[in-house]
């Protein structure tokens, strides 16, 4: 039973990942990789890393995306 | 017997998981799927904690303190993605109103 | 029963997903985001009744508690606030 | 300028690529075999941290090796984060508008007064039970400041005052020299653990010695340096 939800959970992450490189506006590939952690942190749980499953939440939850928008309102917006 | 009764309260919670996972899909415009997404997903995680509680009695503090987070910050999430999408200039696809201003 | 439930849960999640992927607007990804983020939080209370372990419960209230702030964030920017 | 339009199929060597996926289906296999003949019992890294709990009273694998055995390099990831703060705050410090254009919700005004205490207290308790649940105090100083971040995007007026901060900081890098040195005198290594830790106790809140002061120091330190990093990034205006 745990191996069928680390297969879900990896082919859900390389989709979700490629996804987030091949789009048009880069706020979408933020939101994208905010997937990304939520679906690394299931697996480090399913690995039975619980410490750096709590550290990768707490980052991936509120300051990385903070700071990836803070540097794209920096740099600007391209076309 | 307890533990059957915890089971039948998850499957419940993830039945109501499903609905909203299908209303995402089904909904026409931001409004609605916000709607759905919020409110079917409160009532599915309380379920699957009164499940998880029956199961495992010990565990209940952990548990109610997590219901008690989830009821705080599950509305305030959904009403600053509404006033956000509002003043962006999202509209309803189906708008009864606009037919009787006229 | 365990099986049933998560196969369930795995399902609702990948259906999510199709949204959180396909969503033309930014806000239809936030919001299919925030619904990931409630179904990974009953999918790791879940693996904890599986593992029959109550610390994992931890990782699971980090989520409940500050996991609503992403959202947040990307209402804050979507209204041209922040 | 016409450049020759080349179809995909064409440029990939299909050939080569099954040869690929075929050679490591093969290595995949015989690595399966090799793997199924080995003995059993080993002794994996985990047990050998598992025996060296019993001795020092503490549950948690990881605080071991990072407080125990890796003490002064914790020291230095410190001062590392310390210098990615610093150079954050000089960069953006000619720059001095206000980020924050527009009033936010006024439920998310009313709900960040209330939630504020709740991930303050939160981010407390994982920081001192860090060594006997998944936790630390690199964990707990993030989670008080995504609660800083949370005031900060929901009031347009609240600014963290930064002398409070510039004392914090001094305070929790003081001490945590001071903690290590009283180690060094008592028994001959940094960070020794001075304080009585019973192996009878483990489990316990008491049972680590030095354990939770070294956790809520570095908790404090990194709570600082994360919120003014982030309150110089969204309000850019500090005064200094």
């Amino acid at each position: 039973m745990t191996g069928f939800i680390i297969l879900s959970t990896f082919i859900g992450l390389i989709i979700v990942s490629f996804a987030a490189i091949i789009q048009k506006k880069i706020a979408d590939s933020i939101i994208l990789f905010m997937g990304v952690g939520l679906g690394s942190v299931v697996l480090f749980y399913l690995f039975k890393a619980p410490d750096v499953a709590l550290t990768e939440a707490v980052i991936s939850a509120g300051i990385s995306s903070l700071i990836f928008l803070m540097a794209l309102k920096h740099l600007g917006e391209q076309k | 017997m307890i533990t059957y009764l915890g089971y039948v309260f998850i499957f419940w919670g993830t039945i109501a998981f499903l609905i909203s996972a299908v209303g995402l899909i089904r909904m026409p415009d931001i409004y609605t799927r916000m709607h759905v997404g919020t409110k079917s997903t409160t009532m599915g995680i309380i379920l699957v904690i009164l499940g998880a509680i029956c199961i495992e009695p010990s565990w209940a503090l952990k548990l109610i303190l997590l219901a008690i987070f989830i009821l705080l910050t599950n509305p305030l999430s959904s009403s600053v993605i509404a006033r956000a999408s509002h003043k962006d200039g999202a509209t309803l696809e189906l708008d009864e109103l606009k037919k009787v201003e006229k | 029963m365990f099986e049933l439930v998560t196969i369930l849960l795995l399902l609702s999640m990948m259906i999510t997903l199709y949204r959180f992927l396909k969503g033309p607007t930014l806000a239809d990804r936030v919001v299919a985001f925030d619904v990931m983020n409630i179904m990974g939080v009953s999918l790791l209370i879940l693996l904890a009744l599986y593992f029959q372990r109550s610390l994992y419960l931890d990782i699971a209230l980090v989520f409940g508690l500050i996991g609503f702030l992403g959202t947040t964030i990307f209402g804050r920017y979507i209204e041209k606030g922040i | 300028m016409n450049r020759r339009k080349i179809s995909i199929k064409r440029e990939l060597p299909t050939a080569t690529l099954s040869g690929f996926v075929l050679s490591a289906l093969l290595i995949l296999t015989i690595l399966n075999i090799l793997l199924q003949n080995m003995p059993h019992k080993i002794e994996t890294a985990g047990d050998l941290l598992l025996k060296l709990n019993t001795t020092e009273g503490v549950a948690n694998a990881v605080t071991t090796v990072v407080v125990y055995f890796r003490g002064f390099d914790t020291l230095g990831e410190i001062s590392v984060l310390f210098i990615a703060s610093m150079g954050i705050g000089l960069m953006l410090r000619s720059n001095t508008k206000c980020n924050i254009k527009s009033e936010s919700n006024f439920m998310l005004q009313t709900a960040s007064k209330i939630l504020f205490p709740v991930i303050l207290l939160f981010g407390t308790y994982v920081m001192i039970y860090g060594h006997l649940s998944p936790g630390g105090g690199f964990q707990g100083g993030v989670i008080i400041a995504s609660g800083v971040l949370l005031l900060l995007i929901s009031d347009k007026a609240f600014e963290v005052p930064h002398s409070v901060i510039v004392a914090l900081e001094t305070f929790a890098g003081v001490s945590y020299v001071l903690i290590g040195l009283i180690g060094l005198l008592v028994l001959d290594t940094f960070l020794g653990n001075f304080l009585p830790h019973d192996i009878s106790q483990m489990g316990m809140l008491l049972s680590g010695g030095i354990i939770p002061l070294i956790y809520i120091i570095v908790g404090i330190k990194v709570g600082s340096e994360m919120s003014m990093i982030v309150q110089n990034l969204i309000k850019r205006s500090d005064d200094v």
